[in-house]
């Protein structure tokens, strides 16, 4: 017979190492023709760090995503971001590159201000524009269109007593010799823990998550089908929402690998499980649905208000799974992998 | 172990070369012919970054020999498309979110490719089924599947050039 | 928040047409003219003193150009993320501590060629004594693995009075947990290049830290840091397994021995054998809350299997008893987590990094708790989610994005969609 | 890796080359055979590339019996109209081999030539009553295929045969089949425990009847005393109940790093359970439609 249950998970993730120091440096090169050179020793390990990175820099100085070059984890060249571990480089390198672009930006945004005669505090950057701020958002949109709409008549844009385009903002510097470049880096605000007590700060923001389950149990085999997921995750501000669906998900397959299949087996400190034949991961068919929800609750301290979402993605999933079997069949394994011999076995111990 | 003069079509172009008996045809694309799209990540068969259509079917190049190559029609990675003309396979794992460290990309991709050819508007269940010998650690599949059905859905692989 | 114009919005990602077009470059896929292979010697003994490397046969076989054991390190013999309690290579004298430590390097015109001359080099190893059980690895009578002891780090949390607490609680749980050994498992194993620019070593490596792989190349090859330059490759996956150094410096050594660009790939069987894995732990957790239940007091230990070497254990364990109550508020935390050495492989970050261990066991007490209670698992963990204001177990004050509750809301708004969901 | 390389056209060739040879391997699909030479399990002097031989290839239907060319793929047995009609456990059981790409590239002989104890299509060729005729320059001869098996790994083939092809006895009216396999994971799954039953009703009871079980033991196995113990009795869930306990008893699995021998003897008999009651549904369907 098969029995369907739910379960659910929640948990909590402090985002960058524990109570230890773990700064990230950038570099923003804000070029002649107002393309921009972003330098930062986080790498990329297919999560997609540099494009958030990029879109971080992209919005601080107001220009294209297209317009941003990301050069990244190269010794040579980069600063010293640390490592891409514990869900930190969009927390701490997305301050570093916001800091580094805010400090190339300071150049620009004091040759507009000079040239519209506002003080820089009233300057904003959008669309590779320079603007005067206005009271209002609203009127902050008209003017942006107003430039728009400058281009689309084939008149240059920031002609406009309200409005600087970038481009002649970096020439104007360029004609004072000037550089607008920038660094940045940024460490997160946390403490050591106290060896007896481990009271302390030991990071400055926490991610958060609460996963629900379904799964099928075969009461005869003791196998578990999981038929659907439910993944919220509070991510303080989704840089690039796909990206976080795309970490979500991910993380849910290993951790239902995790709750599931996978275990090295160790013999006599012999891995027992050294290919893909005997270490399983999910396959396809495998991983169910899964629906990914972004929930954003800003960070005070986050680039955007954005914490992290790599590893919180994969932490609920096993412990929801292994609460769902509960739920179906009134069986609670509390050792990891659920396997069905173990499920099988507590059932029959049942009656 | 003498060699073996063997002729097949890669990516539309004739070839024509000697391989010793032993060399797999997953080295001869990467060492040989310097297409390292194809990728290896297992060697056994068990994860599919190695796949090669051989006869418009997905194989694992990494257990082929190359001589067994003779007289087929191969594509791989670097024949679906180029910068000025990207794959609608290729175009919608882009567009999807379906690439995150992209080693199984390659193979994916042509495994939907092998799919999509002969059925071109697949249910999602028969996409997740085709794509079960490639193993990705990062996604989940559910992108993949996205795209895939995504190019399904805008008319398969019936009218795609 | 809606007038961002690029963040929030899902661009195109910058690295996405190479990788669809088969063009990104991962290390496995560089070549250079003149290119050698290198392979590793690994010890097939899990606990032991190295005697002898008798690396002649191995020289002399033709195709060979270079064999390296631990007496060709010019700088340090140690690596390590925490504690350098690694060796790059065993040296004759020194110990041997998990299957599949590196004793010797070689570098040869093929691969092949380069397998071969490994099968060629004789080991002599005094074997020692293994353990592979991390509570028995904590025994006094336990073979040592180090001189100080197995028990690497033990990380307290203490907060409120515990005894006092669970006596005044109303309901309390007590249940013992378990979690596996796992493995990263990235679809790309471990590869790099080393080629020397100059008096510069330059390394393409696939990695997760590139300027902590170029500080042990330094250590190790005894150069400055600046005629180091380790450039990430496009890498294939590393969810925590590419921040330990692998090929690195080995290649490193290589290349200045041979100065020759010099490449090495792990098999499968490789990478598994020998790279870190996520902790298996096991945990003892008691949790007691009063008769609306709201948790008063929470207890934990936890032993984390650390293997041979310490990689990022320490951290792991700590991150795991700061973690191990939940996103709970409970004023009376008392934790003891501890990092134990074993004759295993070695356990270091692995995403989630000790956090899925204990979400499997603080998760589970909260719905066993809320069965005791008669109340729903959402509403057991909605009482006592943190909030703004909370503090934490490590007397950490909540400010601001504390979203516990919201995603508590949305997953269950979500699943009712979907599932038949009664709370 | 080094062998000499040899890749006859014909059988007679085949045959030729075969006869006399010292340490040979034969290569069909290479999925098993190029995995056991990479981890160096076997390094044979010679690799005979059988694929080019066009007589090993194809699925034929004669009279009352069907044939299937050794090299005939799992894809193509899984997709061959003929089979899913005549066979479809069989069907079913290559539809479940490793991959796709496994799929695509091994072979029905290369299967039985392995001799894997967990090969997939082995139950149902077993439960179809599959004869495997092995030829070579000496002559021919035709086995059962549970005879072909001796241990895991290796097969009966002397030196110099091959299998030229496979017999199977499609399910007739009043008969059915069916296949089941458990694995750790939905798929690229060696299989835990997998197997196979065909059932003859008449009457309203059961006639004959073959199972076959695989991963339980050194070789795939018939289970021929319970097989006997099902003529004559009605196919109800007390009787499948029965024949499941009765495969539990009689298989002797080991512990390994995939399952535990205990459970794989309880997937034993939820397999024979299952495979009799849907091979009795499917057998009684028949009856009634006629």
């Amino acid at each position: 017979m098969k029995k369907r249950g739910i379960g659910m998970a929640s948990m909590w993730y402090g985002i960058g190492n524990t109570g230890l120091p773990n700064p990230a440096g950038a570099y923003v090169d804000l070029l002649d023709d107002g393309t921009v050179l972003v330098l930062t020793g986080c790498a990329d390990i297919g999560q997609g760090s540099t494009t958030a990175l990029a879109q971080i820099a992209a919005e601080e100085l107001g220009v294209k995503i297209g317009d941003v070059r990301v050069v990244s984890a190269d010794t040579g060249v980069t600063p010293d971001a640390g490592a891409s571990s514990a869900s930190r480089q969009t927390y701490i390198s997305g301050n570093a590159v916001r800091m580094a672009a805010q400090q190339a930006k300071s150049v620009i945004v004091e040759a507009a201000a000079e040239a519209l005669g506002v003080g820089v505090a009233d300057i904003v950057a959008a669309d590779r524009m320079l603007t005067v701020r206005t009271q209002s958002d609203k009127s902050k949109d008209l003017v942006d269109c107003q430039a728009e709409c400058q281009i689309a008549l084939g008149l240059t844009p920031g002609t406009d007593a309200k409005s600087i385009s970038i481009v002649d903002c970096i020439a104007k510097c360029r004609a004072k010799g000037k550089l607008s470049l920038g660094h940045g880096w940024f460490n997160p605000d946390t403490t050591g823990l106290d060896m007896e007590t481990g009271q302390g700060r030991p990071y400055a923001t926490y991610a958060y998550a609460t996963q629900v389950v379904e799964v099928e149990v075969d009461t005869e085999t003791g196998v578990v089908d999981v038929i659907q997921i439910v993944a919220a995750h509070d991510v303080g501000k989704a840089i690039h929402p796909q990206n976080v669906e795309g970490q979500i998900e991910g993380g849910c397959a290993i951790g239902l690998g995790y709750a599931l299949m996978e275990e090295v087996q160790v013999k006599q400190g012999n891995v027992a499980t050294a290919n893909f034949t005997t270490y399983v991961l999910p396959t396809s068919l495998d991983v169910p649905p899964i629906q990914s929800i972004i929930v954003e609750d800003p960070a005070v301290t986050g680039p955007f208000g954005a914490k992290g979402v790599g590893e919180p993605a994969l932490i609920p999933t096993a412990a929801a799974i292994a609460n769902a079997v509960y739920n179906a069949v009134g069986v609670r394994i509390t050792d990891l992998p659920i396997t069905a011999d173990k499920v099988l076995a507590k059932l029959q111990l049942q009656g | 172990m003498s060699k073996r003069m063997i002729k097949f079509v890669l990516n539309g172009k004739p070839i024509e070369l000697e391989v010793e008996p032993e060399l797999l045809f997953v080295d001869l694309l990467r060492e040989r012919l310097g297409l390292t799209g194809t990728k290896v990540g297992c060697g056994e068969g068990d994860c599919g970054a190695c796949t090669v259509l051989v006869d418009g079917k997905n194989v694992n190049s990494c257990l082929m020999l190359a001589v067994k190559a003779d007289g087929h029609d191969i594509v791989t990675v670097e024949g679906l498309g180029d910068y000025d003309k990207l794959h609608p396979l290729q175009e919608a794992f882009i567009a999807e979110g379906a690439v995150q460290c992209g080693f199984c990309t390659p193979g994916m991709l042509l495994s939907a490719k092998s799919l999509l050819d002969v059925n071109p508007h697949p249910k999602r269940e028969e996409i997740s089924r085709h794509i079960s010998g490639n193993l990705c650690r990062c996604t989940g599949y559910t992108k993949i599947v996205n795209a895939i059905e995504k190019v399904a859905c805008q008319g398969g692989g019936e009218d795609r050039e | 928040m809606s007038d961002y114009k690029v963040i929030g919005h899902s661009v195109q990602k910058l690295d996405a047409v190479e990788k669809v077009l088969g063009v990104a470059k991962y290390a496995a896929d560089i070549q250079f003219p003149g290119m050698i292979y290198g392979k590793t010697l690994r010890s097939k003994v899990a606990h032991g003193v190295l005697l002898s490397v008798d690396t002649g046969k191995a020289k002399a076989l033709p195709g060979v150009v270079s064999v390296l054991t631990g007496d060709d390190i010019p700088g340090s013999n140690s690596s390590g993320i925490i504690i350098k309690d690694e060796p790059v290579l065993v040296k004759n004298g020194q110990k041997i501590r998990k299957i599949g430590d590196p004793i010797a390097l070689v570098a040869a015109e093929t691969e092949e060629i380069a397998e071969q001359a490994l099968r060629l080099i004789e080991v002599k190893v005094d074997e020692l004594p293994a353990v592979f059980d991390p509570v028995a690895a904590m025994k006094d009578d336990a073979p040592k693995i180090y001189e100080k002891g197995n028990v690497l780090a033990v990380r307290k949390i203490r907060r409120g009075d515990v005894e006092k607490a669970f006596a005044e609680c109303a309901v309390i749980v007590e249940q013992d947990y378990q979690t596996q050994m796992a493995e990263h498992a990235y679809i790309e194993p471990e590869a790099g290049v080393a080629k020397l620019d100059g008096d510069i070593v330059t390394v393409w490596v696939c990695t997760q830290n590139p300027h902590y792989d170029a500080k042990e190349i330094a250590r190790n090859l005894n150069i400055g840091l600046n005629r180091v330059r380790v450039i990430q490759a496009t890498t294939g996956g590393g969810f925590g397994g590419k921040l330990d150094v692998s090929v690195q410096v080995h290649l490193g050594l290589l290349a200045v021995a041979t100065r020759r660009p010099v490449k090495m790939i792990y098999s499968r069987h490789e990478s598994i054998a020998n790279s870190v894995k996520r902790h298996p732990f096991i945990m003892k957790l008691k949790s007691g809350s009063d008769a609306n239940g709201k948790l008063l007091a929470f207890e934990a230990s936890i032993i984390g299997d650390t293997g041979a070497y310490a990689s990022y254990g320490p951290g792991t364990l700590t991150r795991s008893a700061v973690h191990v109550m939940g996103p709970y508020e409970v004023p009376n935390v008392k934790v003891d987590a501890y990092t134990v050495y074993t004759n295993n492989p070695q356990a270091g970050a692995m995403r989630g990094f000790g956090v899925p261990q204990v979400a499997f066991a603080h998760e589970s007490q909260m719905d066993i708790l809320a069965e005791k209670l008669g109340v729903s698992p959402l509403k057991i963990r909605l009482i006592n989610a943190l909030r703004p204001g909370s503090f934490t177990g490590t007397g950490t004050e909540l400010k601001d994005s504390v979203g516990i509750v919201e995603t508590l809301e949305a997953a269950t708004a979500g699943a009712k969609k979907t599932m038949e969901l009664n709370w | 890796m080094q062998f000499n390389y040899h890749s006859p056209k014909s059988e007679t060739e085949l045959a030729a080359l075969l006869n006399g040879m010292e340490d040979y391997c034969l290569l069909a699909g290479g999925t098993d055979v190029m995995v056991k030479m990479k981890e160096k399990l076997i390094s044979p002097r010679n690799l005979v590339d059988v694929s080019g031989i066009e007589s090993l290839k194809g699925i034929r239907e004669t009279a009352g019996s069907l044939w299937i060319g050794p090299l005939v793929t799992h894809r193509e047995l899984m997709d061959s109209p003929v089979m899913n009609k005549k066979t479809a456990a069989l069907c079913l059981a290559a539809s479940e081999v490793g991959s796709p790409q496994i799929r695509n590239a091994g072979t029905v002989g290369g299967n039985i030539g392995n001799a894997s104890p967990a090969a997939d299509t082995v139950p149902a060729l077993l439960a179809l009553d599959a004869k495997v005729q092995l030829n070579s320059a000496n002559g021919s001869e035709n086995l059962p295929l549970d005879k072909v098996f001796v241990g895991p790994g290796r097969t009966c083939l002397k030196s110099g045969q091959y299998i030229a092809g496979i017999h199977v006895s499609p399910v007739a009216a009043g008969e059915g089949a069916a296949f089941a396999k458990f694995g750790k994971r939905k798929a690229l799954a060696c299989s835990i425990v997998n197997g196979a039953a065909w059932v003859r009703v008449q009457g309203g009871v059961i006639t004959a009847a073959r199972i076959a079980l695989g991963s339980v033991g050194p070789t795939p196995v018939r289970l021929y005393e319970t097989e006997k113990w099902l003529v004559g009795r009605k196919p109800e869930p007390a009787v499948f109940a029965e024949a499941g306990l009765q495969a539990e008893q009689s298989v002797r699995p080991i512990d390994d790093v995939r399952c535990t021998a205990t459970h794989r003897g309880k997937l034993a008999r939820v397999t024979v359970q299952r495979c009799l009651e849907a091979a009795t549904k499917q057998a009684m369907e028949v009856c009634v439609c006629e």
